[in-house]
């Protein structure tokens, strides 16, 4: 992590003394490569509470050098897609990584401090990547629209959950996580240490806690984009360019997902069933809403949009079993899920930037029109992402899925299996509709963007995700036993 | 002896401040009014985490709020380049121009 | 040598194998002699097989070519089984047979398509041994079923005429409802009896069931509707008649010598099962009598000549079923040889007639034809003696032993008999009628008409009109096989009874001699009265059965068929798709893109958790 | 180790056959040909194999996979499979050989579909471990998407997605049966396991067992398919090239039977029993109704897959029986119909590579121009319409048998569908090759030129179909001893469950 910021601080030099793209994006991404290879390295070491904001177990072990992969993986991305941009492209190496520095954090805290430390360096960094190619006209199409949505959303977001956090922070009397079921035993053991001395002080409510926690679940469901605090999503991923639009869908996502997993497991909060009554409500609206709302779109990225929408909520389902289960299941199998969400999604994302620029969007579904005839490898690769979107033997998709039924089964949530069987049954269709446009002969006479020798790493890339989605789908076992062995300190 | 307000009224002022916040934001249709019922939404919290704090007796709670002024100055100065940018280019700050992409 | 019978069903599949795969592209006469050869050579070596049998005094002979297959008990095998029974039914089959081929190869010459039709028939000869040979119920029904498979192909030869088409595919299809029931029939008797094999089944029946016992009943009447399909009984008759589009000599072999009479040949064949459900056996008296009454009054009122000859076939037929239902098992096998001589005489004759006279076939059409047809001529009037039982011909003494059965049988044997008797007298009606008409009175038509018929053509006709006139005094084997439950005729039944059993048909003859030669009477004014209109029509459409069944069964399917024609179900599946698309425009709507809205949503939803959280 | 090597057969053949076509564009079928009949050879091996530990089976390889939930690589083969992985490879090659000239387009990826489609059925047939089989049951279903909605006729996209999603929604019920039927198994003995074995000791009785057996069932008949979940098929076989037809009608809607003998019924003995009275009535009703539909058609393959939904229904219906004739018939209907329907599509695929048409309306007195066609569609009409002597005969017949000694109205119900059988089949006769030749009339509406009669090649395949069926007809024990011992065994051990159950 210091890795990491480093590299953001040599980056803001470099762009102070010498404006070169080339040699920036270069900084980042070995900066980038080296985090995740030291963090990898770091796995084996035991849990400890670095300060009491940040606790670096094996879990944050886990994630962080996913999430600087990724990181990596989007900078290569960006540099064919911003490579023509008339435009200073410097600092959006320089935000990407402050955003990696925030992502880190989060997935590293377990205390409130650092968790809003953590997500607002996040959205601050996010803003400004969503906004980036503002000035020039025939970019991404309205990256100011997608970031003043983004931001002031994400900023009343932003207020609910320090809101439900102080609220609990009143009620449990730390800004650690901790367990709130168990806060009574706290205020009857505490005296009024104000003002005045006068006797044992009253407990608050369950109410309070129980708003609180709704606030938060409130702010971070914002965040995660599930319904019904979803509608934002598809306009900020159409407006933000699409390497950023790849970095909000993995990266913030995944950081996210992480907390609230943290949250939730140390703050016993399930235990209350008004709270499992809303998880159980915004799953099943995100699932269907999220893939209704795709079935018939026809702007790739509003459809990713949709269907990570539906993906958050399939995830739900394992967060929910969480509470049922005795064994680590649930975590392994949210864990596993946001592997493969992660994988597919930046696949998809990936192949629509390598094809597309930030001249020129390729988005329309309907420009993906026989690309499997001109760029087999392209369109191959994309059709294996969107098959294990939705969940097909063979890739990392289904064996998520598989997990999630499991987890589902196991706790017994026939009414959110119901509803997962019958979303995925819609998100066939969507996907495979764009399969079948690219499997269409090629309308000629249309302009293509033929890629440049720039974008050979961003090849590269897809080509390692496929690999790791295929292999991943097919013997999956060494990734579970790590899993198994990570989600056990949770 | 100075009467101790008890947690709840504290609570429950910031709570209103929080509501007025959120409803200044969805009611109003110049984006700097906007930003300023953040403003007071994320405040509201601050004085939130100020009464907690009162009740244990920490400074955790402070230092909260310190976190959260700076927080929304960030917030405010990112914002405050957006809306110029916006100004820019549609000449005006009511917010609604900006809802092209739907569907 | 009697091994050799595994030789029967084989002959006659080499020559349809090797006239299929040559595809045509072989001589007329090479065609010939591989399709009517083959029969030959399997007449031999039936004729042989069956002198051997009779020496050797057995009462039966099981071959088995090879187990067919065994799933559990189930163990039927292509197992061979003779006695005096299939005996008699292998000669007719492979005799007059070997006749009608030998007659087609003239008769056919000039038509395209000269190797398929002996394929067909090679094929037909085969299933029809395999019928009669099954020693089991399984492989009869192979036998069976590909008998009314040639059926259909063979009525529809002439395949560019739709109208033949159909006849063909009516055919099978009628039939297919009989063979149905009786498939339903064997799955009754495996289940209940455990086994197929004929005599096994017929053993354990009469060990396990008492006479009148509901399974009896009930088995033997799914085997009676089988029976009744085949051999165009009522209800299942109508397909006969349009059978007739196929070229005669078909008729001759398929739809009177032989195929048609596999019904008989089928109960008389489970006796034992008839016997144990008495009333069924009752019931197949009276259908015979039905019938034969309601072909006889048909036939007397149409004009084709293969029509009238198929109704007559039809009433014939009739008159078996009466021996069997009142227990004549033998007569009424006896009658089917007889009627199989006379029938295919006659057909073959008429054969001839409208080869003569290119493919005419209305009656009406032809007359006086006496001189230039003598074949034809000679064929028609002995076959039509033997058909009307006129004494001492063929046909009496097997119609006699019939009626006289009839007669012995106490209860309604009186009124079957009287019934048989004016069935009689109709016989001798329209069989001269049909005579009269064609050969007599002056010529109405083709008058210049030259008889053909070589040498392949005349020689079956001759050897035919020989066993019609003395046919009657072959004596069957089949005493052992209907050893028990024979009804035995007394014969010391009144001379006045056989008298009139002589009389009546020749009393037909006479009334139609008064008809149509002499005009003493005339048609005429028997048609004046609208009554008799009425009637001649609905005799004429073989008293409404088809319209009837064109109402019941055909109409409704098709229109079920038409207002159904994709597929309800497919529907569901459409409105689901609708409800999801409508679904979609529904939450597509709330994507307003007005950041107003969004931010309320968010706080709504806030509100929504909050108040289930806290108030539920 | 051999069943092994089959799968990779086909994953690498079909690999070969793309990589191939850069190098020349005739190359790919002549890889893939070689492939299937290699596949075949090895197959034929398998009938004498002793590759197993286990006697009763002929070959089997269980190797861990995912030992977190108890998940293996475990193939094997007994009699049952052998059979169906046979018909599965002698289809292979009809396949191959319908494609020869009909498939003139993007040639390599077509058989590198193909021969995928097929490793994906042979894992099906060989998969004991039901993650394994679930897993392949998926897996044959892609390429088959590809093959429809690449190469189809003119609604394929249509098509080609119904297929999908029909087999891909009622493939997730199944996999949320098997999950809990896993967790059964974890509850009960205290680990997890997808072993077949394993399963088969999980006691289900419970609420939840009438579900989870519908949720294999409803995976199966779709596939099977049977009323009301067939609606797929007419589409994905009008609109389907003519090998993907083969392979579609011969061998993937046998999986689904197949699903139904070795997993469905014997995972579930009493719920099956249960639901064996409303299973039989299903049949009936889909040999009836889809009996009916399919007299209605006028497009000639919407035709022969209606009449194959309703030959599935004795499947059906014999399965449900579950006594040793009735589990031979529908094994026996299986093979024969699995012949059948192959080359009657693979006539209809002939009939409209020529005339460009499958309207039935618009021909009528091609017996005259075409006789060998004639011939060969007369041949396995009658073979459909369950003439005696003909693989189709035994089946039903057999299924009939069995049935009639479990429902005795179920029966009767279903053997009127012979009747209906022959109607919907002669009137193809009628339709196609009697009455007069449209081009005499004069209001053909197509290039009568194009209406070339088979071809040696082409004959060639009918011949081997027609062979197969007569030999199924005139002497099916082979067969039959082949998949005896393992229905004996299956019906033992549901006999078994059933006695252990206190009732």
């Amino acid at each position: 992590m210091l890795i990491v910021i480093a590299t953001a601080i040599v980056l803001m030099l470099l762009i102070g003394i010498r404006r070169s793209y080339v040699g920036t994006s270069a900084t980042a991404i070995t900066g980038l490569l080296l985090a995740t290879i030291v963090a990898a390295a770091m796995l084996p070491y035991t849990n400890q509470q670095v300060t009491p904001l940040l606790i670096v177990d094996q879990y944050s072990l886990f994630f962080t050098p996913i999430i600087c992969a990724l990181a990596m993986f989007i900078a290569i991305l960006s540099f064919p897609y911003l490579f023509r941009l008339n435009d200073d492209k410097e600092e959006y190496y320089l935000l990407l990584t402050v955003a990696t520095v925030g992502a880190i954090i989060m997935v590293s805290s377990n205390h409130f401090i650092s968790t809003i430390l953590g997500l607002e360096t996040l959205s601050m960094a996010l803003y400004g990547m969503v906004a980036y190619p503002l000035h020039c006209k025939e970019s991404a199409k309205y990256p100011l629209e997608a970031a003043v949505k983004y931001l002031v959303l994400s900023a009343v977001a932003t207020s609910f959950i320090l809101f439900g956090m102080a609220l609990l922070y009143a009620k449990t009397g730390t800004l650690a996580f901790s367990n709130v079921t168990t806060a009574h035993e706290l205020e009857a053991g505490a005296t009024y240490i104000g003002v005045t001395n006068i006797g044992p002080m009253q407990g608050l409510s369950d109410n309070y806690t129980i708003i609180a926690l709704l606030l938060i679940i409130a702010g971070i469901a914002f965040k995660l984009s599930l319904a019904p605090f979803h509608m934002w999503t598809p306009d900020v991923y159409e407006g933000s360019p699409l390497p950023a639009t790849a970095y909000l869908a993995t990266v913030g996502k995944a950081a996210m997902f992480v907390v609230l997993l943290r949250f939730l497991e140390i703050s016993d909060a399930l235990a209350f069933d008004s709270v499992v009554t809303a998880f159980t409500l915004v799953a099943s609206l995100s699932i269907l809403v999220g893939n209704l709302l795709a079935l018939l779109q026809d702007n790739l990225k509003r459809i990713l949009a949709y269907s990570s929408i539906a993906h958050m909520g399939y995830l739900l389902i394992a967060v929910i079993a969480s509470q049922y289960l005795a064994g680590t299941i649930s975590v392994e199998a949210v864990t596993f899920y946001l592997i493969a969400y992660v994988i597919m999604t930046l696949g998809a994302f990936g192949v629509a930037s390598v094809i597309s620029s930030s001249e020129k969007e390729f988005d329309e579904v309907s420009d993906y029109r026989g690309l499997f005839w001109r760029e087999p490898w392209l369109a191959g690769i994309f059709t294996a992402m969107l098959l294990s979107l939705a969940g097909i033997p063979l890739t990392v998709g289904f064996i998520g899925k598989f997990y999630l039924v499991l987890a589902g089964v196991e706790s017994g949530l026939w009414v959110l299996l119901g509803v997962l069987v019958v979303g995925s049954g819609i998100g066939l269709y969507y996907y495979l509709r764009i399969v079948y446009r690219m499997l269409l002969p090629q309308r000629d006479a249309f302009a293509y963007r033929e890629a440049g020798i720039e974008s050979l790493s961003s090849y590269g890339v897809l080509a390692l995700l496929l690999l790791l989605l295929v292999v991943l789908g097919i013997y999956p076992t060494p990734l579970m036993t790590l899993i198994q062995s990570v989600a056990a300190v949770i | 002896m100075p009467q101790t307000i008890p947690i709840e009224h504290g609570l429950m002022l910031a709570g209103i401040l929080f509501c007025l916040g959120l409803i200044g934001v969805l009611t109003r249709r110049n984006i700097v009014f906007v930003l300023m019922s953040l403003e007071v939404m994320l405040n509201a919290s601050g004085l939130a985490f100020i009464v907690a704090a009162s009740r244990w007796g920490h400074a955790d709670g402070q230092i909260m709020f310190l976190m959260i002024l700076t927080l929304a100055a960030a917030e405010v100065a990112v914002g405050l380049g957006l809306i110029i940018q916006m100004y820019r280019r549609f000449h005006t700050t009511d917010i609604n121009v900006l809802s092209q992409m739907k569907g | 040598m009697l091994e050799l019978i595994w030789l029967l069903p084989t002959f006659p599949l080499l020559g349809f194998l090797s006239l299929v795969l040559t595809a045509g592209k072989l001589p007329q006469r090479v065609v010939a002699i591989i399709g009517a050869g083959s029969i030959g050579l399997v007449f031999l070596v039936a004729a042989l097989i069956a002198s051997q049998f009779l020496d050797s005094g057995a009462e039966q002979f099981v071959f088995t070519a090879w187990s067919w297959m065994s799933v559990g008990e189930f163990t039927p095998g292509f197992t061979f089984y003779l006695d005096g029974l299939s005996l008699v039914m292998m000669l007719i089959i492979t005799g007059v047979g070997f006749l009608i081929h030998l007659y087609s190869t003239g008769f056919m010459l000039d038509d395209p398509s000269y190797s398929r039709f002996f394929a067909y028939m090679n094929l037909f000869v085969a299933s029809m041994l395999m019928l009669v040979l099954a020693d089991n119920l399984v492989l009869l029904y192979l036998g069976w079923e590909g008998v009314g498979l040639c059926s259909y192909l063979l009525i529809g030869f002439w395949y560019q005429k739709p109208a033949n088409g159909y006849a063909a595919r009516k055919a099978f299809v009628v039939t297919r409802v009989g063979d149905t029931s009786m498939a339903i029939g064997l799955f009754l008797l495996f289940s209940q009896l455990g086994t197929l094999n004929i005599q096994d089944m017929l053993h354990a029946a009469d060990a396990q069931w008492a006479i009148g016992s509901n399974y009896a009943v009930l088995a033997s009447l799914l085997l009676l509707g089988g029976a009744v399909g085949k051999s165009a009984q009522l209800p299942l008759q109508t397909w006969l008649p349009d059978a007739m589009a196929g070229p005669t000599p078909i008729s001759a072999l398929i739809h009177a010598a032989t195929m048609v009479t596999a019904g008989v040949y089928l109960i008389a064949r489970n006796q034992v099962l008839f016997e144990l459900a008495p009333d069924i056996q009752l019931l197949v008296a009276w259908i015979g009598l039905a019938t034969l009454l309601m072909a006889g009054f048909t036939a007397m009122t149409q004009h084709d000549i293969k029509r009238i000859l198929a109704y007559s076939t039809i009433s014939q037929i009739g008159y078996m079923f009466l021996g069997l239902g009142v227990g004549a098992w033998s007569a009424a096998i006896f009658h089917l040889m007889t009627h199989a001589f006379f029938k295919a005489l006659l057909f073959l004759g008429a054969g001839t007639v409208i080869l003569s006279l290119h493919h005419e076939h209305d009656i009406f059409k032809m007359g006086g034809k006496r001189k230039q047809l003598p074949v034809a001529f000679y064929s028609f009037v002995i076959g039509s003696l033997a058909l009307a039982a006129f004494p001492f011909s063929s046909g009496y003494f097997s119609k006699d032993e019939i009626l006289l059965a009839a007669l012995a049988l106490e209860g309604p044997g009186i009124w079957l008999w009287a019934g048989g008797v004016l069935g009689a007298f109709f016989t001798g009606l329209y069989s001269f009628r049909l005579v009269f008409v064609v050969f007599f009175g002056e010529s109405r038509g083709h008058h210049d008409a030259q008889e053909v018929a070589g040498f392949s053509m005349a020689t079956p006709l001759f050897i035919l009109m020989f066993f019609s006139i003395f046919g009657g005094w072959i004596t069957i084997p089949v005493e052992s096989v209907f050893s028990h439950g024979e009804a035995h005729v007394e014969h010391h039944v009144s001379a006045l009874l056989h008298g009139i059993m002589i009389v009546v048909p020749l009393l037909g003859i006479g009334v139609s001699y008064l008809f149509y030669v002499s005009k003493t009477f005339s048609v005429e004014k028997l048609m004046a009265s609208s009554l008799a209109q009425g009637l001649h029509k609905f005799w004429f459409s073989g008293w409404g059965m088809d319209r009837l069944y064109d109402t019941l069964f055909v109409k409704p399917f098709l229109w079920l068929a038409r207002i159904n024609r994709n597929d309800l179900v497919d529907w569901l599946y459409a409105l689901i798709v609708e409800l999801t698309r409508a679904a979609h425009g529904l939450v597509v709507r709330s994507q307003t893109g007005s950041l107003h809205w969004y931010a309320l949503s968010v706080a709504g939803g806030l509100l929504l958790l909050v108040f289930l959280g806290v108030l539920l | 180790m051999i069943l092994v090597l089959l799968i990779s057969i086909l994953f690498i053949g079909g690999l070969l056959a793309w990589v191939s076509e850069i190098f020349d564009p005739a190359l790919p079928r002549i890889v893939a040909l070689v492939t299937v009949i290699v596949e075949l050879l090895v197959m034929l091996t398998l009938l004498g194999a002793t590759d197993s530990p286990d006697p009763a089976w002929l070959a089997s390889i269980n190797a861990a996979w995912m030992p977190r939930f108890g998940i293996g690589f475990h193939l094997a083969a007994d009699g049952l499979s052998v059979l169906l992985l046979l018909l599965t490879a002698f289809l292979g090659i009809i396949a191959v050989g319908s494609a020869w000239n009909e498939i003139t387009e993007r040639v390599g990826f077509f058989y590198f579909n193909l021969l995928w489609t097929l490793a994906g059925v042979v894992g099906v047939f060989t998969a004991l471990d039901l993650f394994l089989f679930f897993f392949f049951w998926e897996v044959m279903l892609i390429p088959m998407y590809f093959i429809i909605a690449i190469w189809g006729h003119e609604n394929k996209n249509y098509a080609a997605m119904k297929f999908f999603i029909f087999t891909q929604v009622s493939g997730l019920l199944m996999l949320v049966s098997i999950l809990v039927l896993a967790y059964f198994h974890y509850e009960q003995f205290g680990f997890f396991s997808f072993d077949y074995f394993d399963l088969l000791r999980v006691n289900t009785t419970g609420p939840l067992e009438m579900l989870v057996m519908l949720g294999f069932f409803i995976a199966f008949t779709t596939k099977l398919p049977s009323m009301p979940f067939h609606s797929w098929l007419p589409d994905a076989h009008s609109q389907a090239p003519t090998p993907g037809s083969v392979i579609l009608a011969g061998v993937l809607l046998k999986t689904g039977a197949y699903g139904l003998i070795r997993f469905a019924v014997p995972l579930f003995p009493e719920a099956s029993m249960q639901f064996a009275p409303v299973a039989m009535t299903l049949a009936a009703i889909s040999i009836l109704y889809c009996a009916k539909v399919a007299f209605a058609q006028t497009d000639i393959k919407r035709l022969i897959a209606y009449t194959s939904v309703s030959h599935m229904g004795f499947v059906l219906l014999g399965v449900y029986a579950w006594n040793e004739q009735a589990l031979q018939g529908a094994v026996m209907t299986m093979l024969a119909h699995g012949l059948s329907a192959a080359a009657l599509f693979m006539f209809a695929g002939g009939l409209q590579h020529r005339i460009h048409t499958r309207d039935m309306t618009q021909m009528g007195g091609f017996l005259a121009k075409v006789p060998r066609m004639a011939t060969v569609a007369l041949f396995f009409s009658i073979a459909a319409l369950g003439m005696p002597g003909l693989g189709n005969f035994i089946g039903e017949f057999l299924a009939l048998l069995g049935a009639f000694q479990a429902s005795i109205w179920a029966t009767v119900a279903a053997a009127l569908g012979l009747v209906l059988a022959s109607v919907y089949s002669l009137w193809v006769i009628q339709r196609v090759f009697h009455g007069a030749y449209r081009a005499e009339v004069g209001t053909a509406q197509f290039n009568e030129s194009q209406l070339l009669d088979f071809d040696r090649r082409e004959m060639v395949y009918y011949g081997l179909m027609m062979l197969g069926l007569v030999w199924m007809g005139m002497y099916p024990q082979p067969f039959l001893d082949l998949s005896a011992g393992t229905l004996q065994t299956l019906l033992e051990n549901s006999r078994q469950l059933l006695a252990a159950v206190p009732n």
